[in-house]
């Protein structure tokens, strides 16, 4: 199998998507010829053309609201906006629109669209660049919130992304577009979309994360078997709707649980997380479920950001907490 | 005439205009030669038939409001002649994005009385109504339609249809700027859509001149780089004949257009609304002489094509239709409650049926 | 002291704050003549004129927009926008420039600015008029998110909002704003926006509201007690920040919590406080943290919206079986 | 010329023209009369040497980023004249509201070399910069000052100050419904505020025909009830000449005006971007030949206000106060971690009282 950065997975899956169904078009800003600010789009518009992969004029509001249109009329419109930080103009024609005309409507017309944007910070980009809001989408009635943290994650996600007829919010970890590599099949295979994936096995203690964060994750589960605690690591990939089965199924196992994520804490994903977990599984919690997050500041530029996001020396010292508590 | 020159020594590089339309005054007489359409002595009885139905529709469903049985409604007083006018010259495969006060349009294209009075007693269902099924709901959230007619007329675009997807929006829309940049996209693509805003003057209670400096609507088509018309909006010989033509060019690859219907607001804003609080009875008064029904039938009592007998007809047939909608909603049984989660998604997550089986579990609580 | 109705109160202190301060200006949709669509500003364009009393344009994001450029400048804006629904094309402004223009410019540039929305259902309103999106909102740091539930405490804090030197999201209950009747003495003092408010002390089970639920709240707490349950009661009345101390302190003694919102359940702000007291409390807990919510799917319209909220019957259940837990 | 007429038959009611403005061409030779502004020796040159200054700024700046040391850098190799054309009209009370790629005018309102260094450095006290205090810091998310200046103005009007809000955009950002919104809200109440359009052709990849169906930018304006007018944009005599008359305008209570300045992008987009990827070599060799410095410096030394020995004396003082600035923001010492919570509220909420302590203990995490 070949090897693919993450966002070159995404390439891939953005092109077999539009060779198997040519209701899938591309739009946004700077995603033809340029092909996208990270190249996520590289090659598309030569090979699809211009009009089915399309460079819109500088408006993310519009671009939401073109794929509201087109998907309803039975397109499957796959948009990018440029970065997370831009992505607020869309939250009228989210939640408004998007997540609820199949409801609304009560299925007459309907909305299979995806809005792809990259995810976070780490990469020393300018302010607005380094947004990590997932929190705000997730709670949306009617869309989806799906985050791979691998290639073959990101290209199984994304097929099942456009594939899917609902609306979904494409999230892509910046911070792993090129730093992520592994093995990806052009196979046309998608993944599912509530499925959360366990990269590690463990019985003393879980970890929940996704996206980027991931990295830091693993590190630490690596780190913690060195200290003799066996680490389950869960990569929840699709936060909304997410999979609480597998979740609160690792809990019942480890009876601790660390929830690691790179927005802000408060109103944070994590706190559903913990939440549902305290609720659902309380008796079988040998410790507090901890929560290792970005801070409840605003993200510092480039010069401060390593200090906001969560780190591996904060999720060990997390973890160790939780192991050691009795 | 309004127009904007200053550095008279500076060189013109653009020069814009915008041009009005009206065919029949307020009093039926005819200002200029009429458009082809008029001929047709069928569709002008058909459009003063819609006009008179939707009114007659308005009171009863303001009726049923006023008596609980009804939620918060907007009637179309005084600026029927808009939206049968624009539909009227619409196809069937033409995609409608109309506004919440765009009941006229909606009627014309076979949405039933008795789907638009469920959606406004906050019923869902009033939305899978029996008009063409791509046709859009109405559109609460004001302008924000926009943007979906710009995608729609892309997606006929790229699949080489020739349809044409209409917009409807009222003035106070025209400060968002989701009209704007659905407006600015189709400029540059050239896409088969027709924007139309119903200037009835007020936006709730906020007049026209707090809503923009412009001296027209029209001319915010300029900034999208295509034409905008100013049309008399209680005119619906003007308002057909100005969406015929917008249409047919949008149909022939001619790219968007703009139509501004100047008309009025009769009536109250919706049912929540008191409208004397924020304008003079006169003012209001004054618009009366002009509106778009009384014209309509001067027009046509002085062309023999109308009768009293034809009119006393008409209303016994409203008024029958409108009272059997009316019943027929009044008959209609809610939904489940546990169905708001059907259609939330294709397939319900498994994460949410617990919820939902909660809701089955407690219809009495 | 005279009776008010929520939406008397809430014009009471727009007055005040406008007699006290003329850097203070009101501007929305509707506002002036009209008085707002729920009469909150009634009065006031007579009293303080059209030029600070401003019926904007058909714009939300233009509202925000202007409310930042005025702050900035050293006014004190109250934005209104007509109904929550509506709040979206203001998230951009309010996530990237209003909560961080302080920040960014290491205070140099400040934003005290009040955004003023309905908040909720229950009114047998249209389509888009029943959101309740608090925890997007309470999600971005630098921000304040301020709910009351009372006509003196949305005088109290409407006051303190205006007077914060911070942009402030101030969410008023739609379904009180007639409905709850008190006594308020227009007296100019604020309240603080840090604090919660304990409506009702009890020793068995905590109950935390906020906005209108707190009415099926303190209804709840009342026939718990015919069944021999003392339910506190608290008004959350600031989400962000939050009362952590009270939260805290209240759950330690009673070690049973039920929190009770209108916004769909996933994500909703609920979360945060049941995944802090799960990770602060948790060995005071002696049931499950349970949360009462509406459901995750669009409100819906009038015919089926009540039952959507949380219903006094679902709070008593809950209630029941979190205090029978063991 | 552009012009869009329809129906010719229908009466006009409104008319609209677009008025181009230049001074200097490309050559250095003069096209017509010259403003007074351009009598005034001393100012000339002044806004030579700010030119000059930005561009070599600017090759520091890039040459730091691609030593790594500065983060994502946008320089304005091209479009000089624009910033500094209309910073250098404004009045020291006067705010600026500037997009990320206007440090000419930063520069020009007193904002030290250094300070802009630290921005793209990575380190918000660049934002604190000793510029006028009530200016604007750089806009990253595009046109979404454009509301703010709308604000100010209307603050500035309502206090009865005579001061004017300037607002930068970029061709890009005309399509943001953010800079239509507030364009129209400042048509409504004549308010104190000019907004300027760099229309440098290009939003990264994308043409400014991919971006608007407008002959020119300048009639964005109309929509919005008032005058624009497009500028020569490499011509700073003209730029200064047109800011000039539109905040005087602004300042005498006239209302807004917008400026399109016509200039062209010749560098790349940012640091991150390769410009070659997506525009013709011949394209942007072309545009060499109008460029702002060596037209200016054309017209100077065809006057015999500018000599040799001036450039040489100038790049020298120029290449030293960048040295300088450099040094001096290489040594500026990061700040402690646990200040990512100052200034986050007038005064930290107790809740996050904690979290700002963790930092603080954790520095070497
Ligand atoms: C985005 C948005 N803001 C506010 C409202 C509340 N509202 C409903 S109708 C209306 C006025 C609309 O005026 P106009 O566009 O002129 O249409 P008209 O009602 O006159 O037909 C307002 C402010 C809304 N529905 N949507
Ligand atoms: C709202 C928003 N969307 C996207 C971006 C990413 N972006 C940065 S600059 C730019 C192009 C801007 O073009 P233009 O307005 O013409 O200004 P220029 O860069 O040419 O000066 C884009 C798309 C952004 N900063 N803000
Ligand atoms: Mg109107
Ligand atoms: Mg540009």
């Amino acid at each position: 199998m070949p090897e693919a950065t993450l966002v070159e997975a995404i390439n891939l899956a953005l092109a077999r998507a539009m060779e198997d169904d040519p209701d899938v078009v591309v739009l946004g800003e700077d995603v033809g010829v340029n092909g996208g600010v990270f190249r996520a789009t590289a090659g598309l518009q030569k090979r699809f053309g211009p009009e089915r992969v399309l460079d819109t004029p500088l408006a993310e509001l519009l671009i939401s609201g073109l794929c509201v249109g087109m998907a309803a009329q039975g397109m499957k419109p796959v948009g990018e906006i440029q970065f997370m930080g831009f992505i607020y103009p869309c939250l009228d024609q989210l939640v408004n629109h998007a997540s609820r005309l199949r409801n609304r409507t009560q299925g007459r017309l309907t909305c299979p669209m995806v809005l792809r944007t990259p995810h976070g910070a780490g990469i020393r980009a300018p302010e607005h660049h380094s947004e990590s809001t997932e929190a705000m989408l997730a709670h949306i009635p009617g869309l989806r919130v799906v985050m791979p943290s691998s290639p073959e994650r990101a290209y199984g996600l994304l097929l099942a992304a456009v594939r899917d007829p609902d609306p979904v919010v494409f999230l892509e970890p910046t911070r792993l577009y090129r730093a992520a590599k592994g093995e990806v099949e052009d196979n046309g295979e998608a993944l599912p979309l509530d499925t959360a994936f366990v990269l590690r096995e463990g019985r003393d203690l879980t970890l929940i994360s996704w996206g980027a964060m991931l990295k830091e994750t693993m590190a630490a589960a690596e780190a913690l078997s060195a200290e003799g605690i066996a680490a389950e690591v869960i990569d929840l990939a699709t936060l909304k709707p997410y999979d609480e089965d597998t979740v609160l199924g690792s809990v019942a196992k480890t009876g601790r649980c660390v929830i690691v994520h790179e927005a802000a804490r408060t109103g944070g994903f994590g706190a559903e997380i913990a939440a549902t977990i305290a609720e659902r599984r309380l008796s079988s919690l040998l410790a507090p479920v901890t929560r290792v997050t970005g801070y409840d500041t605003v993200v510092p530029m480039a010069r401060l950001e390593q200090y906001y996001m969560p780190s591996l020396g904060r999720i060990m010292t997390a973890a160790r907490r939780v192991c050691q508590f009795s | 005439m309004a127009s904007r020159r200053v550095n008279q020594d500076l060189p013109v590089i653009a020069r814009f205009e915008v041009r009005h339309r009206n065919y029949v005054s307020p009093d039926g007489s005819i200002t200029r030669p009429l458009p082809a359409s008029a001929s047709d002595a069928n569709l002008l009885i058909a459009l003063y038939r819609a006009m008179v139905l939707l009114r007659l529709f308005d009171k009863k469903a303001v009726a049923l409001q006023r008596t609980g049985r009804l939620g918060t409604y907007a009637v179309s007083l005084g600026q029927e002649a808009v939206s049968v006018g624009i539909a009227s010259a619409m196809r069937e495969e033409d995609v409608l994005l109309p506004s919440y006060r765009d009941n006229g349009a909606l009627l014309w294209r076979g949405v039933k009385l008795e789907e638009i009075l469920l959606f406004w007693g906050g019923d869902e269902r009033g939305n899978r109504f029996s008009g063409p099924p791509h046709d859009f709901p109405f559109c609460v959230p004001v302008g924000s339609q926009a943007p979906h007619a710009a995608g729609v007329a892309y997606a006929l675009k790229l699949r080489k249809e020739p349809r044409v997807a209409v917009c409807l929006f009222g003035d106070g829309a025209t400060s968002k700027g989701d009209v704007y940049e659905a407006m600015n996209f189709a400029g540059v693509h050239k896409l088969p859509v027709v924007f139309v805003v119903t200037n009835n003057q007020w936006a709730i209670s906020v007049p026209l001149r707090l809503q923009t400096g412009c001296e027209t609507l029209a001319q915010k088509a300029i900034a999208a780089g295509f034409t905008g018309e100013q049309v008399d909006g209680s005119d619906v010989v003007a308002m057909r004949a100005a969406a015929e033509e917008a249409i047919r060019a949008a149909r022939d690859g001619k790219g968007p257009r703009f139509i501004e219907a100047v008309t009025y607001r009769l009536g109250d804003h919706t049912t929540s609304d008191d409208a004397a609080r924020y304008r003079p009875a006169e003012e209001v008064q004054a618009h009366w002489k002009k509106e778009p029904i009384a014209r309509l039938r001067a027009y046509l009592v002085a062309q023999k094509m109308w009768s009293k007998a034809d009119e006393e007809q008409l209303a016994a047939e409203c008024h029958e239709r409108v009272e059997v909608a009316a019943e027929r909603y009044l008959a209609t049984v809610p939904r489940l409650p546990e169905t708001m989660f059907d259609h939330l998604y294709a397939e319900l997550p498994e994460v949410y049926a617990a919820q939902r089986r909660e809701v089955a579990g407690g219809h009495d609580a």
